[in-house]
């Protein structure tokens, strides 16, 4: 089914949203002024956007400590998500958590994560609490391909399966887990071919491809939906930065990552639609601008904002407590 | 009208019953917590009702969409108890022994603990996390830790840790109401035990110690079953003349520090009897309490009755050496008590 | 290729001690004399003896809670075993360890273990402790349908098949975790089928008749030893007595039971060696009676050794501790 | 002839590299020790060296054989370092970050730590787990735990903490010579931190504390990186004529309760100074030791200087407030000291 146009205009600019987003964070952190670990999403744009543009608002999502670009497509405002990568007190989580865990829970966001292999389980829970409770909400979760060969993969899929938890267990494989590469951490071309080990079914797609993404999520949210059960869904993707800020790279060639850089998700994205016509250079223009637009004052209003009063550190460690 | 008395495992079937009538959100999760998951034969669906047979009953009372039986997935169904909490439920989910926690931990304490703090107070946990310890039973070294001084250490967990029928029953409902992460340690030595127990709506407030037994020589904090050890002593002891003064903490995060600290100021004497491992303990974390907080009125050094700095044996030769018995507590007793002629 | 006439002799000789010996332990934990959680291995003779029939004594196994069967065909002294069990001092692991956790590093089996799942990353350890020695020592790693649902499962068959570890990885497919029924627990209906997963063999055999274990076992066992990497081995089988002793058994149906014990590991073999001519009703009856006279030994044995000092209690935690 | 100085980081990598050629049995396994596992150009393998470049070097010197890069399944490879050390090998085994060992804990303390007692002393287990702890480099709450105080709970284990380069690679090669499992607790402030460190073999006997400063009014007990702030304590106090005796325990499982209990008994105060969280913590077992064994000599409260019960905040303003400062224990001493005049 052709995407709608509102639909397409929401994908680019989400999709460039982050890609702008990961820049300006990668270029402050490199001026020295983000503490912690940080890493950064530019270059799987198309796997977040064209999952979440078949989710609705009432779903859920699970993340990674690559959140980002699952906390902009998802709807987390990004001025909170600015300010909260700087530590201060306006930020999404206050300050407390930082660019390994921003939440916002209002938006069925349910936190970036610092622990490799821990939203599969959770993802698992806001599944089952949709399904007891007889709505029809849909949990996507995303986790990486050093992911998958964490045992609670293994186990969640198999409770998803069942169960037939609505979930999609969406694997950003973009080739490597820090210096580790899949030829060596797996002995299978895909993780998707791990479906078969629970009884579902398992799809790779170009993660390059928002088109591509777009209709295997849209079969997959659908199937969940229906209350058929998970999907296993890999995108092929990359990383274009470094596994987290300050990383120096030295494990992949410059060719590798020229030849995801020619297959650049925004860049192909721009050139369908202007070829079958289905977006004007006016209109994608016009993203252009407002996507500037609202990074601009996202930088405005983290900069303006206070970082939290030190006693802070005191609260929100639990509802009540004497 | 005297109050009936069940057992401890009675206590807690109970409070099952009456928290998942009183709220439709109570679901209860874990392996063989019905039994025989799938099939068909009413008579064979809940054929344990829990190793310990804690939760029969409830499946033919509530139905298999709110007692769900799971497969060996610790880190899976406790991470699923944590996901559906911050959705809005409010799970129980059963850990069958604390010492399988090792496969699991992450989703109590780096998801469950701490999602609220991460997240600036913008999500919250009700889940409960029951589980099972202590030894005595010959269950070896992976079958019978305690281990909740663990949980305590974790900020963003709350650990209670009922003695008593009665107090299996009021901190069940209250850890079940309450909106933080409790985690609620049920002493298996204990389920056959009897005690009297409310029959209606029974509510133990999370943070609140107990004193036992009213005494003035010597302050005794004892936990879970080694209150009940301690009752022994005391029995003991009493004939020696002398009089312990016996709390049970019932809730070590957060732990009731006033009511421990005013008995050591009356009594001037501790004895901290636990029976988890002794290093970087309750036992450790209750005298050092005191240490800090109350050492003028401390008039004689603290002592620990608990376990060698070693794990379970299985003999029950060596189980019984192991597992602190009232013959130490007595002993510990005497060498700080007040000479008294 | 066609066993060996000692290698029969022995694979009946295991089988019966195994099946006598949990006899016996069953009517002594019934009588009160055994303390603790016991799980017996009678009916699953076939998986153990069938397999152990490959491996050399410098081979390594590890086990699960329902250990029995895998020590005695492994070869640990069954008077020391006995002794374990009933907490004496003479036992194998000096009373410390009781039925779940008896070991014999002397003979390679790096003991059962109370934690489900817990056996396939030691199973790694000990084959790679042979493959990095440049010894051609195979490691069999045994665990049950429930295990194989447990995050260890997937890491350590990943681990072992990236690395091309000699490990037999042999699930003991009993129908049953506890109270729940792999029909519950998973969506295929192997759970060889999960090999798949890794890119390594998955084989499944009849675990009620041991030449199909000894034959399929030949094959991983070979394999692994020629450093060709892992292979999952399935045997469908089952255990006749509860999941514990004390088990009230109300999951499953006389049928069933029936059905299995009509297929009994121990009579089968009986019944093809004699037809086949392998073995004389003769040598079956010499052999029955020596597993008699060995068990009556090892109850002789374990009645009269002494319990341990209780001092011993703080003894063996440390090689060294002040 | 002066010692020369080296980083903490390269103190580690040292005692690996004289270690590894010591004893072939010595392998090390983790995610990334080396980096681009599997490749064959040399310039990519060892892409890293560990996520902090701690072990940066080795594969070219030893191979890709003895430096096994795993993927992320902590479980499994952790297991196989256990399992290949009670088959004869030395393993030493990075987790990454010792919060992540809610996904492994299982294969350390219930296998690695247990297996030679439940085999009745039939089998040793002479792993090493390094890893990292500490919060201050903006981690936040799953990055920056402590937690050594989990692991001193359970028998079995033994637990290392160096302050300063000398004892990480004393003790490092301590723990890997040592025939039980140890764990080494690398601060991963203190990597860039300088100090002489012997060239040669060099090692620190477990068990064996400190006497880092002398001092006569109050015994500080300080802990891995807070035995640096408790230096610049101890210049701020000396200056207005306090003197503390600060005392780095080194390993905390042993713990060296002589050179505590000897330095409380001169100095009669004591505070304990300790990262990690403060319920059931070492801070607790310290003081819980003094109350309990010299408690006659003891003549003030003694006093914990911790972080408070929270998990670690992200925000540099918030992590600031969380981690002990000097100006803290500073105050904790003044409140203790004897009045001088
Ligand atoms: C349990 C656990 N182990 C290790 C790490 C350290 N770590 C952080 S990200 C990462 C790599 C994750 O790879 P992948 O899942 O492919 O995600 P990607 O970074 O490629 O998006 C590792 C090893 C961690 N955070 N948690
Ligand atoms: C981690 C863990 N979870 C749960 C248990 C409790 N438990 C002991 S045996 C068992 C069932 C194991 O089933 P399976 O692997 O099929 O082996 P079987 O008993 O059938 O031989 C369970 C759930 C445990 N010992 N360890
Ligand atoms: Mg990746
Ligand atoms: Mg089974």
């Amino acid at each position: 089914m052709p995407i709608k146009k509102d639909r397409l205009k929401w994908i680019y600019e989400r999709m460039c949203l982050i890609r702008k987003f990961e820049d300006h964070v990668h270029d402050e952190f490199a001026a020295g002024a983000i503490a912690g670990f940080v890493h950064l999403y530019a270059g799987e744009e198309a796997i977040a956007v064209g999952t979440m543009a078949n989710l609705r608002d009432d779903d859920s999502i699970t993340s990674t400590h690559r959140g980002h670009g699952h906390c902009i497509a998802k709807g987390v405002d990004i001025n909170a998500m600015l300010a909260e990568i700087y530590g201060k007190a306006t930020g999404a989580c206050k300050g407390k958590g930082g660019s390994m865990h921003i939440a916002d829970m209002t938006k069925g966001m349910l936190g970036a994560n610092g622990i490799v292999g821990a939203g599969p389980p959770l993802a698992c829970g806001a599944a089952l609490a949709a399904k007891l409770r007889g709505t029809d909400q849909v949990t996507a979760c995303f986790f990486g391909d050093g992911a998958s060969n964490q045992g609670t993969f293994h186990e969640s899929l198999n409770l998803a399966s069942i169960w037939d938890l609505p979930i999609v267990f969406v694997a950003e494989n973009n080739v490597y887990a820090e210096t580790t590469s899949t030829d060596y951490s797996m002995r299978v071309p895909n993780i998707a071919d791990r479906a078969v080990a629970y009884g579902i079914p398992g799809v790779v797609v170009d993660g390059m491809d928002v088109f591509a993404v777009y209709d295997a999520a849209a079969e997959a949210v659908a199937r969940a939906r229906k209350g058929k059960g998970p999907t296993l869904l890999e995108g092929k993707t990359y990383r274009y930065y470094g596994h987290f800020e300050g990383d120096t790279i030295l494990y992949r060639t410059k060719q590798e990552e020229q030849s995801y850089k020619d297959r650049d998700p925004i860049l192909q994205f721009h050139k369908r639609v202007l070829e079958e016509g289905l977006l004007s250079e006016d209109q994608l223009a016009k993203i252009d601008q407002q996507t500037d637009t609202t990074l601009k004052k996202a930088k405005i209003f983290a900069a303006a904002s206070p970082f939290p009063e030190p006693q802070e550190c005191l609260e929100d460690v639990y509802v009540k407590y004497p | 009208m005297p109050e009936r008395e069940i057992t401890y495992r009675e206590a807690i079937n109970e409070a099952f019953v009456q928290e998942m009538q009183r709220d439709p959100n109570v679901i209860l999760l874990g392996e063989d917590i019905a039994g025989a998951p799938g099939r068909d034969d009413p008579d064979m669906l809940d054929a344990w009702g829990g190793v310990f047979g804690m939760t029969k009953g409830l499946v033919g009372k509530f139905g298999s969409q709110r007692m769900l039986d799971t497969p060996i997935s610790e880190s899976a169904f406790i991470g699923a108890a944590v996901g559906a909490a911050a959705s809005g439920m409010r799970p129980v989910v059963e850990l069958m022994f604390v010492g399988f926690c090792g496969v699991c931990l992450d989703q109590i304490v780096n998801q469950g603990a701490k999602l609220r703090y991460m997240f600036g107070g913008r999500a919250k946990v009700p889940v409960t996390v029951r589980t099972t310890i202590g030894a005595g039973l010959g269950a070896a070294a992976q079958h019978s830790d305690c281990l909740y001084s663990i949980f305590t250490h974790y900020p963003g967990l709350k650990c209670v840790l009922p003695a008593t029928p009665a107090d299996a029953k009021g901190l069940l409902a209250a850890a079940i109401r309450d909106d933080d992460p409790v985690i609620y340690f049920e002493n298996k030595v204990l389920y056959e035990t009897k005690g009297p127990v409310p029959e209606g709506e029974h509510v133990v407030e999370i943070g609140k110690a107990n004193i036992v037994r009213q005494g003035t020589d010597v302050t005794v904090v004892a936990l879970s079953r080694m209150v009940n050890v301690a009752l022994e002593a005391a029995d003991i002891l009493n004939k020696e003349g002398i009089s312990i003064e016996i709390v049970d903490p019932r809730t070590i995060s957060p732990l009731d520090e006033q009511t421990i600290l005013d008995s050591v100021r009356k009594t001037e004497r501790l004895v901290v009897v636990d029976e988890d491992h002794p290093r970087c303990s309750m036992a450790t974390d209750i005298i050092a309490l005191v240490a800090t907080k109350a050492f003028e009125y401390l008039d004689a050094p603290a002592r620990m009755v608990t376990p060698p700095h070693t794990p379970v044996p299985f003999s029950p030769v060596l189980e019984k050496f192991y597992v602190p018995d009232a013959q130490r507590i007595v002993k510990a007793v005497m060498a700080v008590v007040p000479q008294k002629r």
